[in-house]
């Protein structure tokens, strides 16, 4: 993609450019789609129809939404600290939007193939959490700032596991670029990680309950870090009033929104990346090439999406001692004693 | 000194950093605006170690030292953070100027 | 031979991160709002991962934001929201003796860049070439290798710091008998 | 398959498995109480399992590999550019690693499997495994290294794992003083080890053996002195008198008999002893001959010693204590002597012996515990052998193999011991007659001759005659199974079969052939009498030692049998009749008292000296001034004072008055003095006119210095002094401003002051 933008345009800035903006040509859409999702798969887990009035089935109504969100007055409390207040739904936003740099949407299609892009990923998502921070204290309000403060504390917990999910899925595959880790297992659904990767059986047979537990976790710990139900106690409505982001309206409503979904298809996508093969396709070759790429890195993307939503109108919100707890004394160990046991899988 | 950008760029950057650190940490009243005066001066440090490891053929030994720099900025500024927490406990104050009592 | 003088767009790129570090560098320094003056060292800590990355330090980068942005901004932040009482965000912090500090540190930066610029630096050869490969293998080489013992000794440094933070910061206080 | 590497591969595992076995026992072995058995079965199958190694390791290193010396080095620690410092640590194995490796399992193990029985209901059963597991691994670790360094850190890892074992018990003051002594002892002997591997380091800058040795032999030696050559030697010899509880640091070791009976068999037997022996014979090629000589006088006093006190002691433990004390002194004594086969051959010998002595007592006590505790007898001693007797019949497999291990020690043909010990002597023998000390073997054959009285007054007291309380015999049992058997393993083991085919010539057996003396490195000793010429003297010596020591031992043991079993002699009177003699042997010729006298009372002495001049001088320097400047102050004040408030203030200042007459008096003189010194300095001259004149001056000026003194003095005193003082408190406390201002407490001011100073310097360099 590079390349061709390159003999397109002549190599100077406005192909990085081009290649920086790609991802929000993706993200609004899917912002769109997923809301819409979402009201919908809740609407019928829950026995109802959910709106139905604008357009067929409602599917106009997220642009209904949307239009409204932007009419509304942007409202800048007077007691906030007005630079802060401003800044942070960007930063928050640009946190989200950087991992998107290194999705591998394609294997012709990489913002930038980073040689250490999970990792990347894993140090800019701290930036949503100074964001938040940042969002909650400039509200000047009791429950923005506690929303704030728990959802970095939460954050910064559940990075451990998820760090060390990731840990074992760079070392089975010997590289952190997520391109590299999609191509490590694109010979067919049977290599793909969480089935114990591109290995003789043996050796698969090993690592197969091992990439089953990470997974798990990771898929918890992922759910954490984008603040979702059951895990998102940060905004808990009917304690927080919707906690940091209670002050925020209109654009800046929107854009937390729009961060909060981009961020759910982050996390989906690397589920996909480090366990189901990325963009590979299913059956190996056949289905494959730069387009059936990008079609089947969405669809997981899309139904991992989907397994978060089912997964938050299906479990109830936990308190925050018990957070901790699963974070620290639970899937902390675990991965822990994965890493243990997948290293030497791995080095035998 | 041309604009195009060579060693000494990187170390004019890292003074001036430097400086507003080495200002913090004499200055400012609040502990923690000292510490961030000390992580500002780490990281000005650390530039000059990154940039001579790469103009001055340090190779990777100057990014090493870089590394350690940041271990060792995670480990203070905890225990930092954790002195400070516990003076304002004690003292509710976190203000350097106020925690005199030694003095006396 | 003559330099080619021309800009290239890592110059530019120079200019821009050093000078969003500077900038925001001032901010964090002379802010009297001690929040301002934490979320500007974010700015401050992602100009010098920016400046990192021109360096070829591409895993430091990283690191350098996983680490500071991540781990010690965060932790300050939840210091200066833990040590202030919430009655304002507007939390102001004097300063004691501005002006022999602002003597000293101008003595400093003066002599330091009086320093960096009179020095012929030793330039080795073929460092401007940029380097294409990532450095994060040649760094857990050298980590397990040549760098064992420090790697080692870190190791247990940030182990009893986190114990050590953890007891500080855990120990019941009795009232102070003089405040 | 076998080959070197898969040996050294081996022997790393025996020695980490009792180390991987104490991580699993300390951790998880108290959880798994609800489970079976606390974590004992996983230290007795890994301790089973290094035994069965071992024993392959034994036999493919005698088989395949008898001249060749597997071993594995790597570098620890080394500063190539910055300090010559280069540590290489590793293990080898050797002839001699290879039968204490088989030693050291062997006896731990049948030590674990004894105490699943003996130690069944303690309370702290699993961290007592632990423990175990952790000692082996320890002196395994002593038996493996192929350096000073890593010895000496598993030497003192065996220090720390016996003084946990010894004061295992440790709600006992007792138990807990025991293991506090055992390892300061040990420290003072361990200190003297120390050095001397500083010395040695000092000068060959490695700490391998290979790499000392042959240093040595290419005529390196310390400082180019044969007399530092031998103190290292002595003082790495030091070690060993501590661990391997030699005269005069034996102490020990009777009291370490508070620890639990396995764990006296453990200790005592094959393991920690044992492991100033084997430093000796593995460090034997640096010994000089004068080094020698004194290591075999050393062992020859403890031997002796040793046994003379065994004679006399009544708890069944003590005597096989003093006993082991003597034994060691024996395989020391070999050593010393050069008879290096003898005296390591004494070691694995005995140490199945002296094992199975301690588990058979062990055995005995667990019975008549049991026995008493039936009674609700809390007060008789159950380790008093006056207390034993006729035990023979409740405890016929005790009873047997303990006779077996007796005979062994006391060096009756047809046992182990007696191969052993008769080759000691035989090389005592030799020595003094190459040599020319004969004291060495009068004192070895003495020992021989006490154990065998001594170690049959034990049988004959425990075992024979009658009990005497005999409604506790009928709750006197023979031990279970898992304490039998160990015994049974032991006493087999305590026949010549084991170790020779003939039971008279020990040189025939395969120890022999294994074993060899190794040649020594150091230069003075090659012009010494060759290890030729002294195999030679042995064989010469050997008939006759051998006699010597049958009649010896019989002797002992006839006496033995008529003093406490026909009861001809009587063991009173004989006692009453050398009643001093006696009573110095039954309190271990005071060498308790002594130290106490000596070392530990000048301690706290030297602590009392110190304090008392503390108090005294120090502070006493301190209130005297503040006392005596009171005092003057006081003196001077009141001779003014006198005249003016006299009379109110006279019940007051009784004092006072005097020392104002005092001053007066010395106003005068002075007064009188300076008239008389300016009458004649101003009027120069002779005769009656002169004299007139100056005393009229004499008188002014003599009066006018009174004058001021008296009254002037007061205000001096005013103005000047108080003055001075007050300026120097007012100055003081101007400073003190002064500094106070900089000293603010504020950290960042400090820092400021900082940073002024380093560019103060930085300005001073570049200018």
């Amino acid at each position: 993609m590079e390349q061709f933008l390159i003999s397109l345009l002549g190599d100077n800035i406005w192909v990085h450019i081009i290649m920086g903006a790609l991802p929000l040509v993706f993200i609004l859409p899917y912002a769109l789609v997923t809301i819409y999702l979402e009201m919908k798969i809740a609407a019928h887990m829950q026995d109802r129809l959910a709106y139905m009035r604008t357009g067929w089935h409602g599917t106009l109504q997220p642009f209904a939404d949307i239009l409204k969100l932007l009419q509304k007055e942007d409202t800048i409390p007077t007691a906030a600290d007005k630079i802060l207040f401003i800044l942070a739904p960007y930063i928050v936003f640009t946190g989200t939007y950087a991992a998107f740099a290194v999705l591998p949407f394609s294997k012709a299609y990489v913002g930038s193939d980073l040689n250490i892009g999970l990792f990347y990923i894993v140090a800019i998502s701290s930036l949503v959490v100074v964001g938040l921070l940042m969002a909650g204290w400039a509200s000047n309000n009791k429950w923005s700032l506690f929303g704030a403060l728990r959802s970095a504390a939460q954050i910064v917990s559940y990075e451990i596991p998820s760090a060390f999910a990731i840990l074992a899925v760079i070392m089975i595959t010997g590289t952190m670029s997520l391109n590299g880790i999609s191509d490590f297992q694109s010979s067919g659904i049977q290599n793909w990680l969480i089935f114990g990767g591109p290995f003789p059986m043996g050796k698969k047979l090993l690592l197969f309950p091992f990439m089953l537990i990470m997974f798990v976790i990771y898929y918890i710990s992922s759910m954490a870090e984008v603040n979702r139900t059951p895990f998102d106690i940060p905004e808990a409505e009917s304690e927080l009033v919707q906690g940091y982001n209670t002050e925020f309206s209109g654009m800046k409503f929107a854009m937390f929104y729009l961060a909060e979904y981009a961020n759910l298809f982050v996390v989906s996508a690397i589920v996909t990346v480090l366990f189901f093969g990325g963009w590979a396709s299913p059956f190996g070759t056949f289905m494959s090439g730069p387009g059936w790429d990008a079609f089947w890195f969405i669809t997981k993307g899309m139904f991992f999406v989907c397994v978060n939503i089912w997964l938050r109108w299906t479990l109830p919100r936990l308190r925050v001692d018990q957070l901790m707890y699963v974070s620290w004394k639970v899937l902390t160990p675990f991965a822990l004693f994965c890493v243990l046991a997948i290293g030497l899988i791995v080095v035998w | 000194m041309t604009l195009q950008v060579s060693l000494t760029h990187y170390l004019i950057a890292s003074a001036i950093l430097f400086s507003f650190g080495l200002f913090a940490v004499m200055a400012r009243r609040n502990a923690i605006m000292v510490l961030m005066g000390i992580e500002l001066i780490l990281n000005s440090a650390n530039i000059n170690f990154i940039a001579f490891a790469r103009y001055g053929g340090l190779h990777l030994d100057g990014q090493m030292v870089a590394i350690f720099v940041i271990i060792l900025a995670a480990c203070e500024a905890a225990v930092a953070l954790a002195i400070v927490l516990n003076i304002y406990q004690q003292f509710n104050t976190v203000n350097v100027d106020e925690v005199d009592t030694l003095k006396d | 031979m003559t330099p080619d003088t021309t800009l290239q767009l890592t110059d530019y790129l120079f200019y821009f991160f050093a000078l969003l570090a500077i900038l925001s560098g001032g901010v964090v320094v002379f802010s009297r709002n001690i929040v301002h003056s934490a979320f500007s060292l974010m700015f401050t800590l992602f100009a010098v991962a920016g400046l990192y990355v021109l360096l070829n330090a591409d895993f430091l980068a990283v690191t350098q934001i996983l680490v500071y942005v991540g781990g010690i901004l965060v932790l300050i932040l939840f210091g200066v929201m833990l040590t202030n009482k919430i009655v304002d965000v507007q939390i102001k912090t004097g300063s004691i003796h501005i002006l022999p500090a602002s003597i000293i540190t101008a003595i400093i930066a003066g002599a330091l860049c009086g320093v960096f610029t009179l020095t012929d630096w030793f330039i080795a050869p073929g460092a401007n070439v940029a380097a294409a490969k990532s450095t994060a293998p040649h760094i857990g080489e050298a980590l397990i290798t040549n760098y064992v013992l420090p790697f080692e000794v870190a190791s247990v440094v940030l182990l009893v710091a986190m114990i050590g933070a953890a007891m500080i910061a855990r120990r019941e206080q009795k009232p102070a008998a003089h405040s | 398959m076998m080959t070197q590497e898969f040996l050294l591969q081996l022997s790393l595992a025996v020695l980490l498995l009792p180390l991987f076995s104490f991580v699993v026992i300390i951790f998880f072995g108290k959880s798994a109480k609800g489970g079976p058995r606390q974590g004992d079965l996983v230290g007795t199958t890994i301790l089973g399992v290094g035994l069965l190694s071992s024993l392959v390791i034994l036999f493919t290193k005698l088989n395949y590999f008898n001249d060749v010396v597997p071993s594995f080095t790597f570098t620890w620690v080394d500063f190539h550019t910055l300090i010559p410092l280069k540590l290489d640590i590793g293990i080898m194995i050797d002839n001699v690693t290879a039968v204490m490796l088989v030693v050291v399992t062997l006896i731990s193990f049948l030590v674990h499997v004894f105490s699943t029985v003996y130690m069944h209901d303690d309370i702290r059963y699993s961290r007592y495994y632990a423990y175990l597991s952790f000692f082996s691994f320890s002196m395994l670790g002593i038996v493996l290294a192929n350096n000073f360094w890593l010895i000496y850190v598993f030497w003192e890892l065996v220090g720390i794992s016996s003084y946990l074992l010894i004061g295992h018990w440790y709600e006992k003051k007792s138990a807990a003083d025991a293991g506090k002594k055992a390892f300061i002892v040990n420290r003072v002997g361990d200190l003297g080890m120390f050095i001397g591997i500083m010395i040695v380091w000092a000068n060959f800058h490695t700490l391998t053996f290979d790499g000392i040795f042959s240093a040595i032999a290419a005529g390196q030696i310390p400082f180019q002195s044969d007399a530092w050559m031998t103190a290292a030697g002595i003082l790495i010899f030091c070690g060993a008198i501590g661990k391997s509880a030699q005269f005069p640091l034996h102490v020990w070791l009777p009291d370490a008999m508070e620890g639990p009976t396995p764990v006296s068999a453990l200790i005592h037997a094959a393991t920690m002893v044992a492991a100033g022996v084997y430093l000796v014979a593995r460090v034997f090629p640096m010994f000089t001959a004068d080094a020698l000589t004194f290591i075999a006088y050393i062992g020859a006093v403890t031997a002796f010693m040793a046994a003379t006190i065994a004679i006399a002691q009544n708890d069944i433990k003590k005597v096989l204590a003093y006993s082991t004390v003597s034994q060691l002194g024996y395989m020391v004594m070999g050593l010393g002597v050069g008879a290096y086969t003898a005296g390591f051959f004494h070691l694995a010998t005995h140490a199945a012996f002296k094992a199975g002595l301690f588990l058979g007592s062990g055995s005995v006590i667990y019975a008549m515990h049991n026995a008493l505790h039936h009674q609700n007898d809390h007060h008789t001693d159950a380790q008093d052998i006056r207390n034993m007797g006729g035990l023979r019949k409740k405890m016929p497999v005790t009873f047997w193999t303990f006779v077996m291990f007796t005979l062994a020690i006391s060096g009756v043909p047809f046992t182990s011991g007696f191969l052993s010990k008769d080759q000691i002597l035989a090389g005592t023998l030799a020595f003094s007659d190459l040599t020319g000390h004969t004291l060495i073997p009068i004192l070895g054959f003495g020992a021989a001759a006490l154990t065998a009285f001594y170690m049959f007054r034990l049988v004959i007291l425990a075992f024979l005659g009658e009990h005497k309380d005999p409604s506790r015999l009928e709750h006197l049992h023979e031990s279970p199974k898992p304490m039998i058997i160990p015994l049974i393993v032991l006493a087999s083991l305590s026949f010549f079969v084991f170790y020779s085919f003939n039971p008279l010539a020990p040189e025939n057996g395969w120890f022999y052939h294994a074993i060899e003396r190794p040649a020594t490195v150091v230069p003075a000793n090659l012009a010494a009498a060759s290890p030729e010429v002294f195999e030679e003297t042995i064989h010469h010596e050997h008939t006759t030692a051998m006699y010597l020591s049958l009649t010896v031992a019989s002797l002992g043991i006839l006496f033995a049998f008529l003093t406490y079993y026909w009861k001809k002699i009587s063991a009173d009177a004989f006692a009453s009749a050398l009643a001093p003699v006696h009573k110095f042997l039954l309190n271990k010729w005071y060498f308790d008292e002594l130290y106490h006298a000596t070392a530990v009372a000048g301690t706290i002495g030297f602590s009392r000296l110190l304090a008392w001049f503390d108090n005294t001088f120090v502070d006493g320097i301190v209130n005297g001034t503040a006392r005596w400047t009171l005092a003057l102050t006081l003196g001077v004040k009141k001779n003014w004072e006198v005249e003016d408030h006299a009379k109110g203030m006279e019940g007051k200042r009784e004092g006072g008055k005097r020392e104002a007459v005092v001053y007066l008096f010395f106003a005068a003189l002075l007064s009188v003095y300076v008239g008389w010194a300016a009458g004649s300095a101003a009027w120069h001259g002779a005769g009656m006119g002169a004299a007139v004149g100056k005393g009229i001056i004499a008188l002014i000026v003599a009066g006018g210095t009174f004058f001021l003194l008296h009254a002037g003095v007061g205000g001096f005193d005013n103005k000047v002094v108080d003055g001075t003082v007050n300026l120097t408190a007012y100055l003081a406390g101007f400073f003190g401003l002064m500094l106070r201002k900089i000293q603010t407490g504020r950290i960042q001011s400090y820092i400021l002051f900082v940073l002024i100073g380093v560019m103060v310097f930085f300005f001073l360099f570049k200018l």
